[in-house]
């Protein structure tokens, strides 16, 4: 059945038809994957790289596209967090509507962050966002209670254990976690290459390529970038609250800290920023790296995967600045002929 | 809050800002002459502590003269850095393709495996070196002054002024300002680029070679110490405006200041949340700094 | 570092090869027993982390040296270690791999609370036994679990005890602080146990005059000292890190300041080994520490496990057992314990056995307690810490006051830094 | 030929202590070609950012089709009908020819379809049909040129304001390049352009306003201005003057 469709695609040689095809693919694949995975280890490592695919596609949906790094994303996956959590502790709200509000707390922060930084350049903007990361992170992990809401600083939240709950977000098994994730990456792919398409992201490649010449074609950069600096900040928060029910813990050193900003940023780079399937491939190729490389020796070899990750960010940066998506990309070219993907 | 201990204050925030502001030297004329951002600035750092620790440990080699292995250690390994590594994207760079934020990505990449590399050679544990003798704690006024500190907080002036003097008066110092100011000409006018930069990119990390060796008797020791000392590095500079040698020693003073004194009346975590505020305010409202030009 | 580990485990397989081949065919019968260890032997934590596991790997190659779970015909003991990066979802993978991958009959760990509290829950939805080593987060054993045991101290204890030890000097002597100072690392387990110290404290009187938490890894203590110099404190209680500490109590002893009734540590970096080789040991003198086992039950112990193990741990590490090395030690013993009155290697049974463990002597008491039983919360309520204090280089056990060696005098007040 | 496009009132810039714009008026009418000339440094490029909305005046006016326009965004600028090109642009990476002209139909139209079908118009136009698909990067300086223009054209512009379209370019690259601005013009759009060539203004401009340290100086038909001894003098100096004289 993949192979007809695959096959339709090339003799229509539709542009776009061929990147629809390998997303439908790929997320089918996924979707008919617990059939045969049905060990707890696995599908959970699995739930593991489904969630940085869609963290890293939520950086990218903003990052990759108007060509700005940002090392603060993993403030906003500690707000949805946080708020979802705190809704459900403090008033009963379900998780569900919950990570609403929390995406929409950091919707809100992110333009009001997002209207002063992002006329700062490179490295400048970069600098900036860590700071307003680690100004989050730090007054959290020092608040115990901030008006009435019980923050518990660096100790961190507790998701109480409601046992097989739809609406408290909570399952005895693995699965459910699974094709929750699974749909949120989906909804995500698809966001970003509906994106891609639109005039957003028209308009964000143009600011990324020149900003001048793209605010001289009508594109109001401040605006452009805000609008899709919020979505993405909007996405986070929603992983961070998937993270959360997931690991029914969380605190601030892991949900805030410049680790995670730094996985999802390298995982996108690394698999390709500025396209849709880059980041799932990031993750797809640096998150059993970790997990391998952790399973095979232990405590033997400390931060050995994260020497890899260095290794392949520079190695990407000097000779795949596209990503190691381009590579593949070409080889597919090659061998099924059609346009680009 | 008297007189007495905000004095104290002020002094104690004097003597770290200096060594704030001679740690981040290095990163400030990086950035000046290449334009690169060195997010593995505190790995040099932590990798020249631990050369330091290393000679003391296995020779017996006092810290202090454990700089004469440290400077042309940290040059060679800058050198290389440059040359091996960031070389090649400045050249592509000058084919056209320009991604101002490679360099710093490239950068990222060797901190991730400086820092890992470390950890897995040396191991997570905290490390401290003693000196065989005690350099003693001056006392002024009532307020005891740090020995070590001291020397450290002196090196950083002596630092700065030594290589503002050299970059005015020595050829290789007209080189450096020349290429800073503008590759293309400073090419056209004979000027070898790519050594210019790499002597500049092994001298800013040999200033850490030297800081590495002062700093390393009082300071515990541990792969995690470089990102502390590097994000405080990129505060310093950005402060003091990117690029400028004196800035670096103004901005390093203006946070230890501000943290010592603010400290005395809120928490010390506020303050450090206070300067990362400052941080911010400059970089979006004076991005030159304090001592840039606009 | 790693290299040091690879020579280990080759010896180790070849010690067993050994073993077995010595003990004939009956010894091929009977399968190894597998046990799970989780520990923070990455990141931040992991200077701790590598001594538990050190610790584990000393107790888990003394058993078997004895000839393994006799009760299982000889079954050796084997370890699984996973490292969770001192990271709660690496925590949780990891534990999930051994129960899901390595079938493990039986888990400990995680030192880190963060890690502990979330990865219980997936032994316990797994069913599968953990006996927590190092984590004194108060709620690990207040969930109702059935899986889930605990050897050690709670949080709340630690902060009673070292108000305990106060009170217990100020009866002795007549005198004691009245305002107390604290600092303390700024996450989870520094800032819970300051809540609780606080807690305590204004229960039984004292004032807190400085209360201050810093992020971990502190390039300069100067501001706190010097708020610490202005608020005239009594004494201070100190919660902090190998690396923080290590530069408190340099700083501390570079700038004179004087605290009537000295500093008392909670532990962390105080009784860590590391501290005492990197500072010149005038900076500890007279500190007060509270540690998680007997740091001279060396002197007092005849138990030829204890010393061996103290041995093999300088052969290992460098320097003698510490607190984290012996928890690794004594959680091994007590799975070996319960093994042997399980007979089995089932994670039921053994879940059964565990609940039912009363030991009062052995090497598993290595942390100095009396007697380890869990309560029906899997809290062992006959755990508690050790005060000592440094005198002259050495800490002695001041509190309490059952396990004072009979040449231990507490320094009540300590000397200023002008008569030592 | 009598509606008037662009209205420019007392329009004065200063940088720090310097004027760089001193109260310049002049005005376009529809379906002019204008250009705008003057020696190094006389204010050319300030005024043409002011009228871009890439800089703010400190006084006067700028009116647009009979709308005040002044301080006004670049990006508003554009959306009501003033386009420009830059000396120095780059193609936007990543993306081909069609897809940076693109750019430009999106700030009128949100019809993907549409802007693409435009899209491909505009380059047959500019003579870059075959190379469409080609990404942008890989084209060589003169088209890339003809790219900066053709993006400009795909915003729909009524006035386009071009900055030195044939710097660095050869003698029949220039020719070419003026084929297609009159080109333009006979699509009905008023441009406005800064040039250094006085071969290319002389042949395409209907009329010439000359600038020198920020004061307009001249404005008239090309053949009467360049005679005028003001604007020799402002181009070849005092020494000219006197020789003349």
């Amino acid at each position: 059945m993949k192979t007809t469709i695959a096959a339709k695609s090339t003799r229509s040689g539709g542009l776009r038809l061929n990147q629809t095809t390998v997303l439908v693919t790929i997320l089918l694949v996924l979707a008919l994957a617990p059939i045969v995975v049905t060990d707890s280890f696995t599908l959970h490592s699995m739930i593991m790289v489904l969630f940085f695919a869609y963290m890293a596609t939520s950086w990218n949906f903003v990052c990759g596209y108007v060509g700005q790094l940002s090392l603060g994303h993993a403030m906003f996956n500690g707000m949805g967090g946080y708020v979802s959590v705190l809704m459900f502790t403090q008033l009963g709200l379900s998780p569900w509507l919950g990570m609403l509000f929390g995406g929409v707390l950091a919707m809100v922060t992110a333009v009001l962050i997002g209207l002063p930084t992002f006329r700062l350049k490179g490295p400048y903007f970069t600098l900036t966002m860590i700071a307003f990361a680690e100004i989050v992170r730090i007054w959290i992990e020092n608040t115990n209670e901030f008006a009435g809401i019980p923050l518990k600083g660096a100790e961190g939240l507790i998701v109480p254990n409601r046992g097989d709950d739809f609406w408290a977000f909570q399952f005895s098994t693995k699965l459910p976690y699974y094709y929750i994730i699974l749909s949120f990456l989906a909804v995500a792919l698809v966001a970003t290459a509906w994106m891609e398409r639109s005039k957003l992201g028209f308009c964000l490649k143009a600011i990324r390529g020149d900003r001048d010449a793209a605010e001289a074609l009508g594109v109001n950069p401040t605006f452009y970038t805000s609008l899709a600096f919020a979505i993405s900040a909007f996405m986070t928060a929603i992983g961070g609250s998937f993270y959360a029910q997931f690991f029914r813990y969380i605190n601030p050193e892991r949900s805030m800290g410049l680790e995670l900003s730094i996985d999802m940023a390298v995982m996108s780079i690394i698999g390709g920023q500025g396209t849709v399937l880059g980041p799932l491939l990031g993750a797809a190729i640096l998150t059993p790296i970790a997990e391998i490389a952790r399973g095979e020796f232990g405590g033997g070899l400390l931060g050995l995967h994260l020497v890899v990750y260095g290794l392949a960010l520079m190695l990407c940066v000097l000779y795949f600045p596209k990503g190691a998506i381009e590579p593949i990309r070409k080889l597919c070219l090659r061998y099924f002929g059609g346009n680009e993907r | 809050m008297d007189a007495f201990i905000l004095s104290y204050a002020v002094v104690n925030g004097l003597l770290q800002g200096a060594i704030y502001g001679g740690v981040a030297l290095g990163l400030s004329l990086i950035f000046g002459v290449l334009r690169v951002v060195n997010f593995a600035h505190g790995s040099f750092l932590m990798l020249s502590l631990y050369i330091s620790f290393w000679c003391w440990s296995l020779f017996g080699m006092d810290p202090y003269l454990s700089a004469l292995i440290n400077i042309p250690a940290m040059f060679a390994l800058g050198y290389m850095v440059q040359s091996v590594i960031i070389a090649p994207l400045i050249k592509r760079e000058s084919a056209m393709v320009v991604e101002p934020l490679s360099a710093l990505l490239l950068t990222a990449g060797v901190f991730l495996v400086m820092d890992n590399a470390a950890l897995m050679a040396f191991g997570p544990d905290v490390r401290a070196l003693q000196a065989g003798y005690y350099v003693p704690t001056i006392v002024v006024g009532g307020i005891p002054i740090s020995g070590q500190r001291l020397i450290a907080a002196l090196a950083a002036f002596a630092v700065a002024g030594g290589i503002s003097y050299w970059l005015r008066h020595s050829d290789m110092g007209r080189a450096i300002r020349a290429t800073a100011q503008n590759r293309d000409a400073a090419a056209m006018s004979g000027i070898n680029v790519s050594s210019v930069y790499a002597m500049t990119f092994g001298l800013g990390c040999s200033v850490l070679g030297l800081f590495g060796a002062l700093i390393a008797p009082f300071l515990p020791i541990s792969p995690a110490i470089g990102l502390a000392f590097g994000i405080k590095s990129f505060i310093v500079v950005v402060l003091g405006g990117l690029g400028s040698i004196s800035g670096a020693i103004v901005g390093g003073i203006v946070i230890g200041v501000f943290e010592a004194v603010a400290s005395q009346f809120v928490t010390a975590t506020s303050a450090s949340i206070g300067s990362l505020v400052l941080f911010i305010l400059i970089l979006i409202f004076r991005p030159q700094g304090i001592m840039g030009r606009a | 570092m790693s290299k040091s580990n690879w020579a280990r485990s080759v010896q180790k397989v070849l010690m067993a090869g050994a073993m077995t081949a010595a003990m004939g065919s009956s010894a091929f019968a009977a399968e190894a027993v597998k046990m799970g260890c989780v520990l923070p032997l990455s990141g931040g934590s992991a200077a701790v982390g590598n001594q538990t596991k050190v610790g584990v790997e000393i107790a888990a190659k003394q058993i078997n040296d004895a000839g393994g779970i006799k009760s299982l015909d000889g079954a050796m003991l084997e370890v699984v270690f996973a490292d969770s990066q001192s990271k709660p979802d690496v925590g949780v993978t990891e534990t999930e791999r051994v129960i899901a991958r390595e079938n493990v009959s039986v888990l400990c760990g995680a030192f880190n609370s963060a890690v502990t509290f979330p990865a219980t829950e997936v032994a316990e939805r797994m069913k599968t036994p953990w006996v927590v080593v190092g984590s004194v987060k108060d709620e690990i054993t207040e969930r109702d679990f059935k899986y889930i045991f605990r050897i050690n101290n709670k949080a709340t204890y630690d902060a009673r005890e070292q108000i305990d030890a106060m009170d217990m000097l100020k009866d002795e002597f007549g005198s004691g602080p009245k305002t107390l100072a604290m600092l303390y690392e700024g996450s989870d387990w520094g800032r819970s146990h300051a809540a609780n110290v606080k807690v305590i404290a204004a229960e039984r009187g004292y004032e807190i005059v400085v209360d201050e938490a810093a992020p971990p890894n502190q390039t300069d203590f100067g501001n706190q000292l010097l708020k610490i110099r202005a608020a005239k404190p009594d004494a201070v209680i100190v919660a902090l890190y190998t690396p923080d500490h290590l530069l408190f109590t340099r700083q501390m002893m570079e700038q004179r300041l004087d605290l009537p009734f000295g500093v008392h540590s909670v532990g962390g970096g105080m009784e860590d080994p590391a501290f005492y080789k990197a500072l010149p040991p005038e900076a500890a003198f007279y500190a007060f520490v509270q540690e998680d086992w007997q740091i001279d039950i060396l002197k007092v112990s005849t138990d030829p496990a204890i010393l061996s193990a103290d041995e093999a741990t300088k052969a290992a590490l460098g320097y003698g057992m510490s607190a984290y090395t012996a928890q690794g030690i004594s959680a091994v013993y007590v799975i070996a314990d319960a093994l042997e009155r399980a007979k089995s290697a089932d994670r039921e049974a053994l879940r059964a056995a565990l609940a039912e463990t009363d030991i009062q002597s052995g090497p598993a008491l290595v942390t100095g307690y009396n007697r380890i039983k869990f309560d029906e919360q899997g809290q062992n309520t006959f755990a508690h810490g050790v005060i000592s204090q440094n005198i002259g280089g050495e800490r002695k056990t001041m509190w309490p006051k059952e396990n004072r060696a009979a040449d231990s005098t507490p320094v009540w007040p300590v000397p200023a830094w002008s008569d030592r | 030929m009598s509606e008037e496009i662009l209205r420019v009132q007392g329009l004065s810039k200063w940088f720090g202590g310097l004027q760089a714009v001193k109260d310049v008026n002049f005005s376009m009418q529809r379906g002019e070609i204008l250009g705008l000339i003057g020696p190094n440094g006389a204010g050319k490029t300030t005024a043409f950012n002011m009228i871009a909305g890439f800089l703010k005046p400190n006084s006067g006016s700028v009116h647009f089709a009979g709308k005040d326009m002044t301080g006004h965004k670049p990006w508003d600028v554009c959306r009501a009908g003033v386009a420009r090109t830059f000396q120095l642009s780059k193609p936007f990476g990543d993306m081909n020819v069609v897809e940076n002209l693109m750019v430009g139909g999106f700030a009128r139209h949100t019809d993907r379809s549409r802007n693409e079908a435009r899209a491909f118009e505009i380059a047959e136009f500019l003579g870059l049909g075959d190379r469409a698909r080609s990404e942008a990067q890989s084209l060589t300086a003169f088209d890339r040129r003809k790219l900066e223009l053709g993006r400009a054209l795909c915003t729909e512009p009524q006035l386009l304001l071009m900055d030195e379209v044939v710097a660095g370019a050869t003698p029949s690259e220039a020719e070419e390049m003026v084929q297609l601005v009159r080109k333009v013009r006979d699509r009905g759009v008023s441009i406005l352009i800064v040039e250094h060539v006085m071969k290319v203004i002389m042949s395409l401009s209907d009329r010439v306003i000359v600038f020198d340290h920020g004061e307009l100086i001249a404005d008239g038909k090309p053949a009467d201005v360049v005679s005028r001894p003001e604007v020799l003098k402002a181009y070849f100096g005092e020494n000219y003057d006197i020789a003349g004289a």
